[in-house]
């Protein structure tokens, strides 16, 4: 298993000038108004905004399609019947069929919604490397408890997939080729996650005495990241790049609530 | 089982993230009441990492279906207690920026779905500690109805959620129909899920007992 | 035709266990982990392999037993082409790590699984199961559960784990790593005596004088060097120039 | 009174790192893990612990930094007792595996780790991460990831770890295990090098007569010898009763 998130973390662009704290919270605020907008008429803004951003951070169009694949599936399954279950108002007729006014709003509503909201996700975690987004949230305060596990995870998640990878190995030089689901088939799952299981509690003991060892615990009471983001590091794009995507999250929000709800 | 960005109403994202808040919230004071409760993260963050890695493992399914994923938060719980509710944010967090499995802005509501079940499915096998010992039967019983529900539950909260606000048009007893049909397709991964806890549950009586004293 | 060659090759005393006909590979396109390996190792021999760390020696484990696919040549097992992913039971792999091979609640379960997913019939499987653990020693662990053990003892079970499914050919990946001196020893001797065609790899270059009447030295992954043991060890000047140090135990007859 | 001490310690020309009083430990009751063990290591010393796998060589470590709880009698480090679960910056690990002691997502997190946790201010906090990462000559690591790694690259930043907390006594725990023989060669160089009182456990047995200059041998939980290395290691009878093997390096001797 080999982590690709940090693939394009490191070209050079506004966003990526941008500081991780204040761009997770001027990205963050934009994809909540985005995800508060249920006017069709904002619709070609929230593209428009999301456009510009995607720009600006010099990703590949390809990255973009390419990470739209999987969730973009589910969504289509699930919007495709809107158009034809959701509605009084019928536009067309095709026997039994019958395409819905209010149907195919709602499924045009949540498609553009939900790619203006990946795009901007992937804008606001592509654009850092991913250990700087923890770091980020943690200024924000995110509790320490569940900072220091996802930073521990993250650390043993490349290596325990390897770990599985190779057990697989093993399985498969002593014969074991699964294809149907049988009873077989879980125990040695089982026994393989089981074992995982074990071996990485056994290592988590040893962790934490390294840990303990070094000082964990006594004095910081977190596991301490250099050259964390502070927020006294000031430069145009931080200042810049938060005010502008705050004015236009907090616009959306005001042109939703009180102009156009009415 | 995840909610993508845009595809709720706001309401819903906002009170997800309200609820999953204060879980997290209860659920670090429960965590702080342990006697050593800072030697518990490691371990914890470990086992977050191994479930992450488990359910990315294809599952062979049986017709038309090709394959699935386990979604394994029954077991979570019953192997982590309160701490699965802050292992479960991770994960999905960890989804959402690896897979675009999900998406920050339905984050809340997703812990909610995956989260509430598992610490369901914690207070059900914990019921073990009531029962006399060497109840083998019990051990396994409990094992497989926490694995089960919690995905059965985790869909039904799925299905609700979804079904019933994408299309409030729809009359009462359509939107219920949806639901059953839906969790009829969730009926197989819960037999499945609920099989490989028992499973997981016996294998780790055997081999290391004291990951089961939770 | 196929039987005819084999046959062939059964009367001859010098039948070929292992074949590799310029065998490449890489991982990226940058780095080749492989590159022109032409091998021929006799029924029988036991080969060490030697190098630094990153010299090629799993890459090649990986490629004799299927594991990886090679970009270019070929691998043959007693005369018969390996096709990565088939299930090949006349060839097994040591981990260098046992926890990686032993994952089932019991030794036994372990031992057997790799007989099972051959098809054998029970009795056939607990008879395999037997006749491994008393080659290596460990009937006494039968019943225990393999992440109990000692380092030593798991090292004997994982190798019986492979000896159940009585393979031609046996690729040992650092077996000694870890181990204390007397499990150590007690490996030596169990290597000495095995019957296939083994090929250890391994940094305790002590281990392999005392094992193996053929060695193999990787660089970048190429062959460098092949041949007799104490001959290619003693080049004091061929072992440092691979990062490779003369063992001891050659060094006092200079 | 305790300064004084402290100062009439530093007067004498052989001050006392580690005094373990009459040491005892055990898992379960039935079997003790550790039995009397009294020993005083001067500072500056290099002592090698030796003993097969189970002869309580982990278990010593572990209550000699305050990670066990000793059933009886006391450790003391530069003449003050060690309180288990309390950090001790004078004291250092470094971990078998250096994936246990490298949790850290980079490589400077890891090694400013420690010396964070002592409250150090931040520019200090820097400048001791560069030492350490240059006193074992791997700063051109530094803001690599720990799994990216090799072998003998993790096992020299899992050193530099410990260095940046600039313990006076470390220990180091199988140190050469897994290292290729460059790797290997690089440890024995820095660990000849250095300043600080150490203990080495380990099987590797030239490794011990490399770079120590006193040895203790132990099995079951007790001290069987303690001397110089040469000596203890050169005697076959005292070896063999306690599962070890006289290294090569030594047996052309007799």
């Amino acid at each position: 298993m080999k982590l690709t998130i940090d693939r394009y973390a490191y070209l050079t662009s506004p966003i990526h000038s941008w500081q991780q704290t204040y761009k997770l919270i001027g990205l963050l605020g934009l994809i909540f108004a985005f995800s508060f907008v249920e006017s069709l008429a904002l619709l070609p803004i929230l593209m428009a905004i999301s456009a510009i951003f995607f720009i600006l951070s010099r990703l590949p169009f390809g990255y973009l399609i390419s990470r739209l694949r999987y969730p973009g599936w589910f969504i289509l399954a699930v919007v495709f019947l809107l158009p034809f279950t959701v509605g009084n108002t019928t536009l067309l007729q095709w026997g039994w069929l019958s395409l819905k006014q209010e149907g195919c709003q709602t499924a045009l509503l949540i498609v553009v919604r939900f790619f203006c909201i990946l795009t901007l996700s992937l804008v606001l975690f592509g654009t850092a490397p991913f250990l700087d987004s923890i770091k980020a949230l943690r200024i924000l305060g995110l509790p320490k408890v569940i900072v220091d596990m996802t930073l521990l995870s993250y650390r043993y998640l490349e290596e325990l997939g390897e770990t599985l990878n190779t057990m697989q190995k093993a399985l498969q030089l002593r014969g074991f080729n699964h294809h149907q689901l049988n009873r077989r088939y879980l125990q040695v799952l089982a026994s393989l996650v089981g074992s995982l299981f074990v071996r990485s509690y056994e290592r988590s003991n040893r962790i934490y005495h390294a840990m303990i060892l070094r000082g964990y615990g006594s004095n910081y009471h977190q596991i301490n990241l250099q050259k964390s983001a502070s927020l006294s590091q000031f430069n145009r794009y931080n200042l810049w790049g938060t005010i502008v995507s705050l004015f236009l999250a907090t616009s959306i929000l005001v042109t939703e609530i009180f102009f156009l709800k009415s | 089982m995840h909610i993508p960005d845009g595809f709720v109403p706001p309401s819903i994202c906002l009170a997800g993230y309200a609820i999953s808040g204060g879980v997290t919230w209860y659920s670090l004071r429960e965590i702080q009441r342990d006697r050593d409760p800072q030697s518990s993260i490691p371990k914890s963050a470990l086992f977050t990492a191994v479930f992450f890695i488990a359910s990315l493992i294809h599952i062979p399914a049986p017709p038309p279906l090709t394959s699935f994923h386990l979604v394994l938060n029954g077991m979570m719980g019953t192997l982590l207690g309160y701490y699965a509710f802050l292992a479960i944010p991770i994960g999905l967090f960890f989804q959402a920026v690896m897979f675009q499995h999900g998406g920050m802005s339905t984050l809340g509501i997703n812990a909610v779905i995956m989260g509430l079940p598992a610490i369901v499915a914690y207070y059900v096998f914990r019921l073990r500690s009531h029962l006399p010992r060497k109840q083998q039967f019990w051990t396994k019983a409990l094992a497989f109805i926490s694995g089960a529900s919690a995905v059965l539950l985790s869909a039904t909260l799925f299905a609700a959620i979804a079904i019933g606000t994408i299309s409030p048009e729809l009359n009462a007893a359509t939107e219920r129909t949806a639901i059953y049909l839906s969790l009829g397709s969730y009926l197989i991964q819960a037999l499945v899920e609920g099989t490989f806890t028992v499973m997981i549950v016996s294998f780790l009586e055997k081999v290391k007992p004291e990951l089961l004293q939770v | 035709m196929k039987e005819l060659t084999r046959n062939n090759q059964v009367s001859l005393t010098n039948t070929v266990s292992i074949t590799l006909n310029n065998l490449g590979f890489n991982y990226s396109k940058e780095r080749a982990a492989l590159t022109d390996v032409n091998l021929k190792i006799i029924t029988g021999e036991k080969v060490g392999l030697i190098g630094a760390n990153g010299a090629g020696k799993t890459t090649l484990f990986m490629a004799i037993c299927g594991i990886l696919t090679p970009n270019y040549g070929d691998v043959q097992i007693l005369n018969r082409p390996i096709v990565p992913g088939r299930f090949n039971p006349d060839i097994g792999l040591v981990f260098q790590n046992p926890d990686d091979q032993l994952f089932c609640p019991t030794v036994r379960d372990d031992v057997a699984f790799g007989a099972e997913n051959m098809g054998l019939a029970p009795h056939e499987v607990t008879e395999r199961v037997e006749t491994a653990l008393s080659l290596t020693g460990v009937s006494h662990l039968i019943d225990r559960i393999p992440h109990h053990l000692s380092g030593g003892e798991k090292c004997m079970v994982a190798i019986s784990t492979v000896l159940a499914m009585q393979p031609q050919v046996i690729l040992y990946d650092e077996p000694s790593a870890n181990l204390d001196l007397k499990a150590r020893r007690r490996l030596i001797r169990f290597l000495q005596a095995s019957s296939e065609t083994i090929m250890i790899s391994s940094h305790d270059l002590e281990l392999i004088l005392e094992v193996c009447d053929r060695v193999i030295l990787l660089n970048q992954g190429r062959v460098i060097a092949d041949g007799l043991p104490q001959k290619i060890m003693s080049d004091r000047v061929l072992m440092e120039n691979n990062n490779l140090e003369v063992p001891h135990s050659l060094t006092h007859k200079h």
